[in-house]
């Protein structure tokens, strides 16, 4: 790549990404504003109070919130991780009869509006006496039609002389899955993996509806929290109490990144 | 109908539920609320005040989401042993509330304890009761004020301690106040003003005595008081001197706060924010009513609390101390202060820390000074219907459309059919 | 030591021409046998069928004394080198090789070891950390080598293993393969382009056209005694020349490309048809003329092309429509457009049917004796 | 039968693979689907209980609606204008970020940041910058003394508003995805079409883009049912409004259901948008999937 | 028609170790320049790095009279066959065939005709429309070549074309190669891992060894005169033999692994130096004894292993710890365990320096001259 090309890439490179992050910023700026600046919509605070901060981290057991967070999150990605991997290799690398058509029975659950399947699912919660739970807040999601497509589309791309090769190597399905197309897919792991946790970390409704109580709920609630209906909402608050949610998940995010880099492993066939 | 099932099943996993705890000593309830930000600090200093001052009773304050969803939540678990002891109800919930089945009324601990009801705020008591019975205890209130820039009054050339009464002398005067960005007048897009400008003037919103006798079946609202309304919106509107902020109830706040327009409708808890954020003076006034009737006043707002039937005995125990806890005057006081809510106690106002504050601020006087004002009847006990979050949704529309130019009576009666309709499904469909 | 038989075994890909048609073959325990034949043939496509990767269409397939047609691969017990390789992307080469083991439950240091023992063999001791992407072309040929190598399976397929090899690591990995198939008794199916691969290395070779069996046998007898003209040039290299030719019989002489003339012994005479024959001889079998030659057997030539090859020299020239050509050993010096005396003898020549190309007469023993040699006790 | 029993393997071994995943949606999606599509045919009491059967009187009532032929409208409108657009810009990003340079792994980060932003966080940022009185947007035009424009508050532009955020949420995801589609693409064959000296655009188009097309029918497919789907931002940014302008069929059914308690209807509409989606779903599929091309 | 000069070029991989070093080499334009070496010795990246794709990591490349280090393939106006094919999975064999001419805005018309052309001279003509997962690893291999082919550049690289090719195919593709190669001037750099084709292809020859070059040359001279002991054993199959040796100055004669004792002309002898010295000799200069041979020039070998490669006997023994091989035209009934006498002559021996391992000795050139032939006007 040529000298002038490169700069025309950075260029675009910063310019765009300085537009998509700009909100994040703009957030980022608010958090340490008091409420007059805000009205008067500055972007630079005259100093840079934490003030905002504290008020998050006293209202709320906010620490106890972002552990409950990870806790769950960290299940959802793992159980998705399982349970979607197993359905994606079924769907590409086992042959059966009414395979496409469970496949899209599959993805007709994607389209179906959760305010449809909300009401009787905490229900089913409750009978199931999982209220205030981390299984409650979790199971539902471990099955996900999204991640088994995601999954699927990259299994097919991975080249049929690796599943030949171990079949002939007397690999038993389980174990090709685990030692082939497991690590070979790494990157939609990870993209998935990153996606779950993130999802749940983002999720508010359900945990609200299904915990009555502090003991397992998330930070998403707690950004809620801060907000009000009625009374003034504190802008500074609430966009500091956004920073400490989103940090966690960038922070993720940069590091999924990372692996994700590392994780690229080019076919080499021949 | 799961009532029975939920009956013999033991609460949750975890030992925070409601029910009294193992040693048997301290009765311990869960109170469901749906107060965030400032609300939900005050209420949990509250809650501590009211544990520290007894030992027999512990409460747990809850917050649950918004009001929509906290009572999503509570259809949930209504009428069985999970239910909390006590949940907190916005005023439009107040008529599903008592057909629930789910809830003990206030009324029957009222007379067992010979509570004095009268030292409560009258006004406030009216609107939760019904055939003289009290179904819940009111806690949070507020009431719609008129909230101004004085210094545009100055500027402009009006007098900023007078502001105008009656629907003409606000258009005049949002006419006077319009300059370059700034406009006139503005009202949050929201029925609950709307049910206030129509209340003002002694209308109903719904038959039936505005469904106090009886399940209302037809809409009152597009009549004369509410055409009023609209025609006086509509006025400024096409005079190019009402600003149209939107929905939020922040949106609005920044505009007034940034003189984007010089006179609004707010709550009343909204004021201190007001204030606080305004780089110029602001008054605080009542809210306009049509120039041909005499001003009614206020219909109350905000929530209320709600005791839970089919729990332990002494959980409803518990739940009646600690409301009773919170309608004294020191702790409406502190609620007050904090909040910006009325004291559903007048007593409270008489507390040096209030008569302090109103000192500073004189025009939280003004928001107490209209609801006590206020005239007591059908009209501003306000309107009693089950459906009323969907009835409120089609005033919105309808004041969408108003200021996209629409006409006022066609959009009202718009949202009229539309209220009619729901209220005729929800009587088909009553047990 | 697993017998390997195929029962009319056929394969379509489109359900419509067959790519493998009708091939009756038995391949027995602990043989070596060599698969040949022209690119796109259906070799790989056989290897693949006899290791459960594709779909018999028709036919049975035998492994051991089991019908093996719907035997799940890992069922066959046996190992495959792919044409393509096949390596995995995300193992180190080490574990590429040991892949296999791990799954039979091998323990870690018996893998370890027998890793490093294959790996040294191969020449690949300094690469067992790389992943393949890091590797040359030879060097992940040798990994696949070595993967299937190390498994031991009684059956062994290879598809053109040692393609990316250069000649003198073939040569070394040509015996070392023997050698292993040897002492292991590997029933072994061999598919190579390598001319010399193929007549070394084979107990038998098998030679496909176009999905159809030309000729099975051993290497040498293929190479004296071609079934057919396909086969004749096939095998060897440079091929077998051809040329149509007719018998002259009021000569007793056979006329090759309405050129050259050569005298039929009369004993010979009388077994040849009278209709056209197509006639064949390998260059090695052209001689230069010396002295003593008979002027008959004599025929001369313009050269239209040399190689030097090194120690031996390749040229060619017209004959009829054909081109032919001549290899001598030696470096000659020989240029383009020079006209040059050949030998050919009656002996040398193969003579095939003109119609069916079914072979007529074979070449005599060309078998040459140590008249020195002093045999061992 | 022990011949079908050894031919069956994969399929018993399939129904073993699949069986976690069937059992969380037959709990969690199958059964409360039904019981929506149940409930379509009553209206409800205030409890959400079936109460009356209707018939399909609920769905007469829907398709004659002004109100949901109204939101049909603008949920098209709005997948319109989102999915096009966002995966464009994801793909453009994408394509950036492929490029190996020195500290490319930040903008990656950034591009992909706004997946980590919740959508009520997102929501409340935006809301902020639409706020047409101390907004980012209204202030820029003002700088450059351009007319303010009631970003969400005018119907003409609500829901292009609402689309412009929901555009910047997604965006983070789709560029993941696109880019992870991206890396998966053999070098081998970029070096190939640089020898041959194929322009930048000329590998995007006959290389980069048929290669990368299992990616791009996947986000597509996700892409458009998320659209069909979009709830929060719309609860937060306008609540449906203004003048119903962008009152998507899901937020239509969130507020009859969880506002005004009428499940029957919600229920129908719920039903309803589950037809659209699938429609569209298999068109994608029958249509789009053959242009797929996968190794 | 474009020069191609490498100045001292080096290139690592990890940063540490140099897989290519100090290369200093001119490619003249329009020649046919053929990489060799043992795998993993660093062609491919040799390749890689004239067509752009791999940084360059020292030194100088210039390509027609620019500098090129830092220009992009595109730029360089070349076209390469890669070891691995790269080709495009998603396009059928004619589109991946016109790509690059399609990328040079060619006539689709004029596209379709070239690719006709090219894929029936290479074999393809049935194929045009099926994707490459559809074909065999030769054709493949062909469709590889019929892009590099049809672009028609100056200058072309090409990573072992041939190697998944049959014998008759590549006998016929290396001649087409080579014609299109001359009737466009092409400037070709060809690695192959296939003795023939180095040996008949080239202008001249490169032979790499660890990423340093080892000689370039004619190919003859590489074979006859082969600078050192590796490029001695890498040129030629089977390979040279070596083995120690010390010259005996009393009795003038040269002493051969411990064994074998060779006499050494008197005007030789002067030449030798007294220190060890490795001697070389090719397989195909061992004789067979007639009669006339002189005893002196005969010892006695054990035969280990035998091959008959069809045209040709090969047979392999022992001298000192070196395990030689002998090359016999013909088929040899020979047995292992056979003792044979062999006949050798000072004057086919290459002789090494023992240390340096520099070529002391040439053999002396052993060309044959036709005595018979006639020289054409
Ligand atoms: N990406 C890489 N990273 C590290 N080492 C590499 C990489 N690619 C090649 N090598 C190493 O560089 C050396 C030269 O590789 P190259 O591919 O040039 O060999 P080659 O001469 O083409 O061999 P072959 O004949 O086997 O194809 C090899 O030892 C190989 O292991
Ligand atoms: N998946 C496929 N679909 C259709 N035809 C195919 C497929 N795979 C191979 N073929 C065709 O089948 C024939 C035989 O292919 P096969 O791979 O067996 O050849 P081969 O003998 O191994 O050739 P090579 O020596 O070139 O590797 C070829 O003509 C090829 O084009
Ligand atoms: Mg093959
Ligand atoms: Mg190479």
């Amino acid at each position: 790549m040529g000298l002038p090309q490169k700069i025309w890439i950075y260029f675009l490179l910063i310019l765009t990404s300085a537009l998509v992050f700009f909100p994040v910023l703009y957030a980022f700026m608010i958090s340490f504003m008091t409420g007059p600046e805000i009205i008067q919509g500055k972007f630079f605070p005259q100093t840079f109070s934490f003030e905002n901060y504290t008020k998050v981290f006293s209202r709320l057991p906010l620490m106890n919130y972002l552990l409950n967070s990870f806790i769950v999150s960290a299940s959802v990605m793992i159980g998705q991780l399982i349970v979607c991997s197993l359905a994606a290799y079924a769907f590409v690398f086992l042959k059966f009869k009414g395979r496409d058509f469970i496949f899209f029975l599959f993805i007709s659950t994607m389209m179906i509006p959760w305010e449809a399947t909300m009401i009787p699912n905490v229900f089913t919660i409750r009978n199931l006496d999982w209220y205030n739970t981390y299984q409650g807040l979790t199971v539902p999601f471990f099955a996900l039609a999204f991640g088994t497509f995601l999954l699927r589309q990259h299994f097919l791309t991975i080249p049929k002389e690796l599943h030949e090769a171990s079949q002939i190597a007397g690999l038993s399905r389980f174990k090709f899955f685990w030692k082939v197309v497991l690590p070979v897919s790494k990157t939609s792991l990870v993209t998935l993996g990153a996606y779950g946790f993130l999802t749940t970390w983002n999720m508010y409704l359900w945990p609200l509806l299904i915990t009555t109580n502090q003991s397992v709920r998330t930070v998403q609630i707690g950004l809620k929290q801060l907000q009000s209906q009625e009374i003034a909402t504190e802008w500074g608050v609430v966009m500091a109490g956004v920073i400490v949610v989103i940090i966690p998940t960038l922070l993720l995010l940069f590091l999924g990144q990372k692996q994700l880099q590392k994780g690229l492993s080019k076919g080499a066939l021949k | 109908t799961n009532s029975d099932s939920k009956e013999s099943s033991t609460p949750s996993t975890d030992g925070n539920k409601g029910g009294t705890t193992n040693d048997g000593e301290k009765v311990s309830i869960e109170f469901w609320h749906a107060m965030s930000g400032t609300g939900q600090e005050s209420i949990d200093k509250l809650v501590k005040g009211f544990n520290e001052s007894q030992d027999n009773y512990e409460v747990k304050a809850e917050y649950q989401g918004s009001y929509e969803e906290s009572l999503t939540k509570l259809r949930g678990v209504g009428g069985t042993k999970d239910a909390p002891a006590i949940t907190q109800v916005f005023e439009v919930g107040t008529k599903y509330m008592i057909d629930s089945g789910y809830i003990e009324p206030m009324q029957s601990f009222i007379d067992k304890d010979n509570y004095d009801l009268s030292q409560l705020e009258e006004n406030i008591l009216n609107y939760y009761k019904v055939d003289g019975e009290l179904y819940s205890m009111p806690f949070n209130s507020s009431t719609p004020v008129m909230i101004y820039n004085k210094d545009a009054f100055k500027a402009a050339g009006l007098d900023p301690e007078k502001a105008p009464g009656t629907f003409s002398e606000v258009i005049a005067a949002a006419e006077k106040l319009t300059t370059g960005d700034m406009k006139g007048f503005s009202m949050l897009t929201y029925g609950w003003f709307f049910e206030q400008l129509v209340a003002t003037q002694g209308g109903l919103y719904v038959n039936e005595d505005n469904g106090r006798s009886g399940d209302a079946t037809e809409a009152l609202f597009n009549g004369p008081e509410g055409l009023n309304v609209f025609n006086f919106l509509n006025d400024m509107n096409e005079a190019g001197t009402f600003g149209n902020f939107g929905t939020v109830w922040d949106d609005i706040r920044s505009a007034f706060s940034t003189e984007k327009v010089a006179m609004y409708m707010d709550s009343s808890a909204g004021v201190a924010a007001a204030i606080n954020n305004s780089p110029f003076e602001v008054g605080v006034a009542y809210i306009p009513y049509a120039d041909e009737v005499q001003r009614n006043g206020v219909v109350i707002g905000g929530a209320s609390l709600w005791m839970s039937k089919g729990i332990a005995e002494e959980e409803q125990e518990a739940a009646w101390e600690f409301m009773k806890y919170m309608a004294t005057p020191e702790v409406q006081a502190q609620w007050h202060l904090d909040t910006g809510y009325f004291a559903i106690n007048p007593a409270a106002y008489d507390e040096e820390n209030v008569k302090e504050k109103w000192a500073e601020f004189p025009q939280f006087k003004v928001t107490v000074d209209q609801l006590q004002d206020t005239v007591p009847g059908l009209a501003t006990q306000g309107a009693l219907i089950s459906v009323f979050p969907e009835s409120r949704q089609q005033i919105v529309t309808a004041l969408e459309e108003l200021y996209q130019g629409n006409d006022p009576q066609e959009v009202l009666d718009k949202a009229a059919e539309g209220t009619n309709r729901a209220m005729e499904i929800a009587n088909k469909t009553k047990k | 030591m697993k017998r390997v038989e195929l029962i009319d075994v056929s394969k379509s890909y489109d359900k419509q021409v067959d790519v493998i048609s009708n091939i009756n073959v038995t391949i027995e325990p602990g043989e070596f046998f060599v698969l040949v034949g022209p690119s796109g043939c259906g070799k790989s496509t056989m290897l693949r069928m006899i290791a459960g990767l594709e779909e018999i269409t028709g036919g049975t397939l035998k492994i051991g004394d089991k019908v093996a047609n719907n035997l799940t691969p890992d069922k066959r017990d046996l190992s495959m080198v792919f044409q393509n390789y096949a390596l995995y992307p995300h193992l180190s080469v080490q574990q590429n090789i040991t892949f296999g083991l791990d799954v039979k439950r091998m323990k870690k240091e018996e893998q370890r070891r027998k890793a490093k023992e294959v790996a040294a063999m191969l020449g690949l001791s300094d690469y067992l950390d790389r992943k393949p992407r890091e590797l040359s072309g030879g060097q992940r040929q040798r990994v696949a080598l070595a993967r299937s190598i190390v498994s031991e399976t009684p059956i062994c397929l290879m598809d053109e293993p040692l393609s990316n090899l250069d000649a003198k690591l073939r040569a070394h990995m040509r015996s070392e393969i023997r050698r292993i198939q040897r002492q292991l008794g590997i029933t072994m199916i061999y598919v190579t382009h390598d001319q010399v691969e193929a007549m070394t290395m084979g107990d038998r070779i098998m030679i496909l056209h176009e999905g159809k069996i030309q000729q099975v046998g051993k290497p040498i007898d293929i190479y004296n005694y071609p079934a057919n003209p396909f086969v004749a040039t096939f095998i060897g290299s440079p091929p077998m020349n051809l040329a149509k030719a007719e018998f002259d019989k009021a000569t007793s002489e056979l006329v090759l490309g309405g050129e050259i003339r050569l005298p039929v012994p009369m004993d010979e005479s009388g077994k040849l048809p009278t209709t056209t024959m197509t006639v064949g001889i390998r260059p090695e079998n052209l001689y230069p003329v010396t002295p003593e030659t008979k002027a008959e057997d004599i025929f001369h030539t313009t050269v239209t092309n040399v190689e030097i090859l090194g120690n031996e020299t390749v040229f060619s020239f017209t004959i009829g429509e054909e081109e032919w050509m001549a290899k001598w050993s030696g470096q000659w010096h020989i240029d383009i457009g020079d006209q040059l005396p050949v030998r050919m003898e009656f002996e040398s020549i193969s003579i095939f049917d003109g119609q069916s190309g079914e072979l007529l007469k074979r070449t005599v023993d060309h078998g040459n004796y140590v008249t020195t040699k002093e045999v061992q006790a | 039968m022990s011949t079908f029993w050894r031919k069956s393997v994969d399929a018993r071994t399939a129904v073993l693979y699949l069986l976690p995943s069937i059992i969380l949606f037959s709990v969690f999606i199958f059964y409360p689907m039904f019981r929506t599509i149940y409930l379509s045919f009553f209206l409800t009491d205030q409890n959400g209980n079936a109460a009356i059967n209707v018939g399909f009187e609920n769905y007469q009532y829907l398709l004659s609606s002004s109100e949901f032929i109204n939101s049909t409208k603008a949920t098209v409108l709005f997948v319109l204008y989102t999915v096009p657009i966002g995966i464009v810009l994801a793909l453009f990003f994408a394509l950036l970020a492929n490029e190996k340079l020195k500290g490319i792994g930040f903008f990656r980060t950034m591009y992909s940041s706004t997946m980590g932003i919740s959508v009520a966080a997102s929501s409340v940022i935006w809301l902020f910058m639409f706020n047409p009185s101390i907004g980012m947007f209204n202030r820029l035009l003002s700088v450059f003394s351009l007319p303010q424009i009631q970003w969400l508050l005018d119907p003409e532009w609500a829901l292009l508003s609402v689309a412009i955020s929901t555009i910047w949420m997604n965006l983070g995801f789709s560029f993941l995805i696109i880019l992870g589609g991206l890396q998966n693409i053999d070098e081998h064959l970029y070096e190939s079409s640089r020898i041959d000296g194929a322009g930048y655009f000329y590998r995007l188009r006959r290389i980069t883009l048929p290669m990368l097309s299992p990616t791009l029918f996947f986000i597509i497919t996700i892409s458009l049912i998320n659209a069909f789907q979009t709830f929060g931002q719309i609860d937060i940014l306008t609540k449906g409004g203004p003048s119903q302008s962008t009152n998507l069929i899901v937020y239509s059914i969130y507020r009859e259901a969880f506002i005004n308690y009428q499940f029957g209807t919600a229920s129908a509409q719920a039903v309803v948008l589950f037809v659209i989606i699938l429609i569209v779903t298999i068109l994608q599929f029958k249509l789009v999937e053959k242009k797929v091309h996968y190794q």
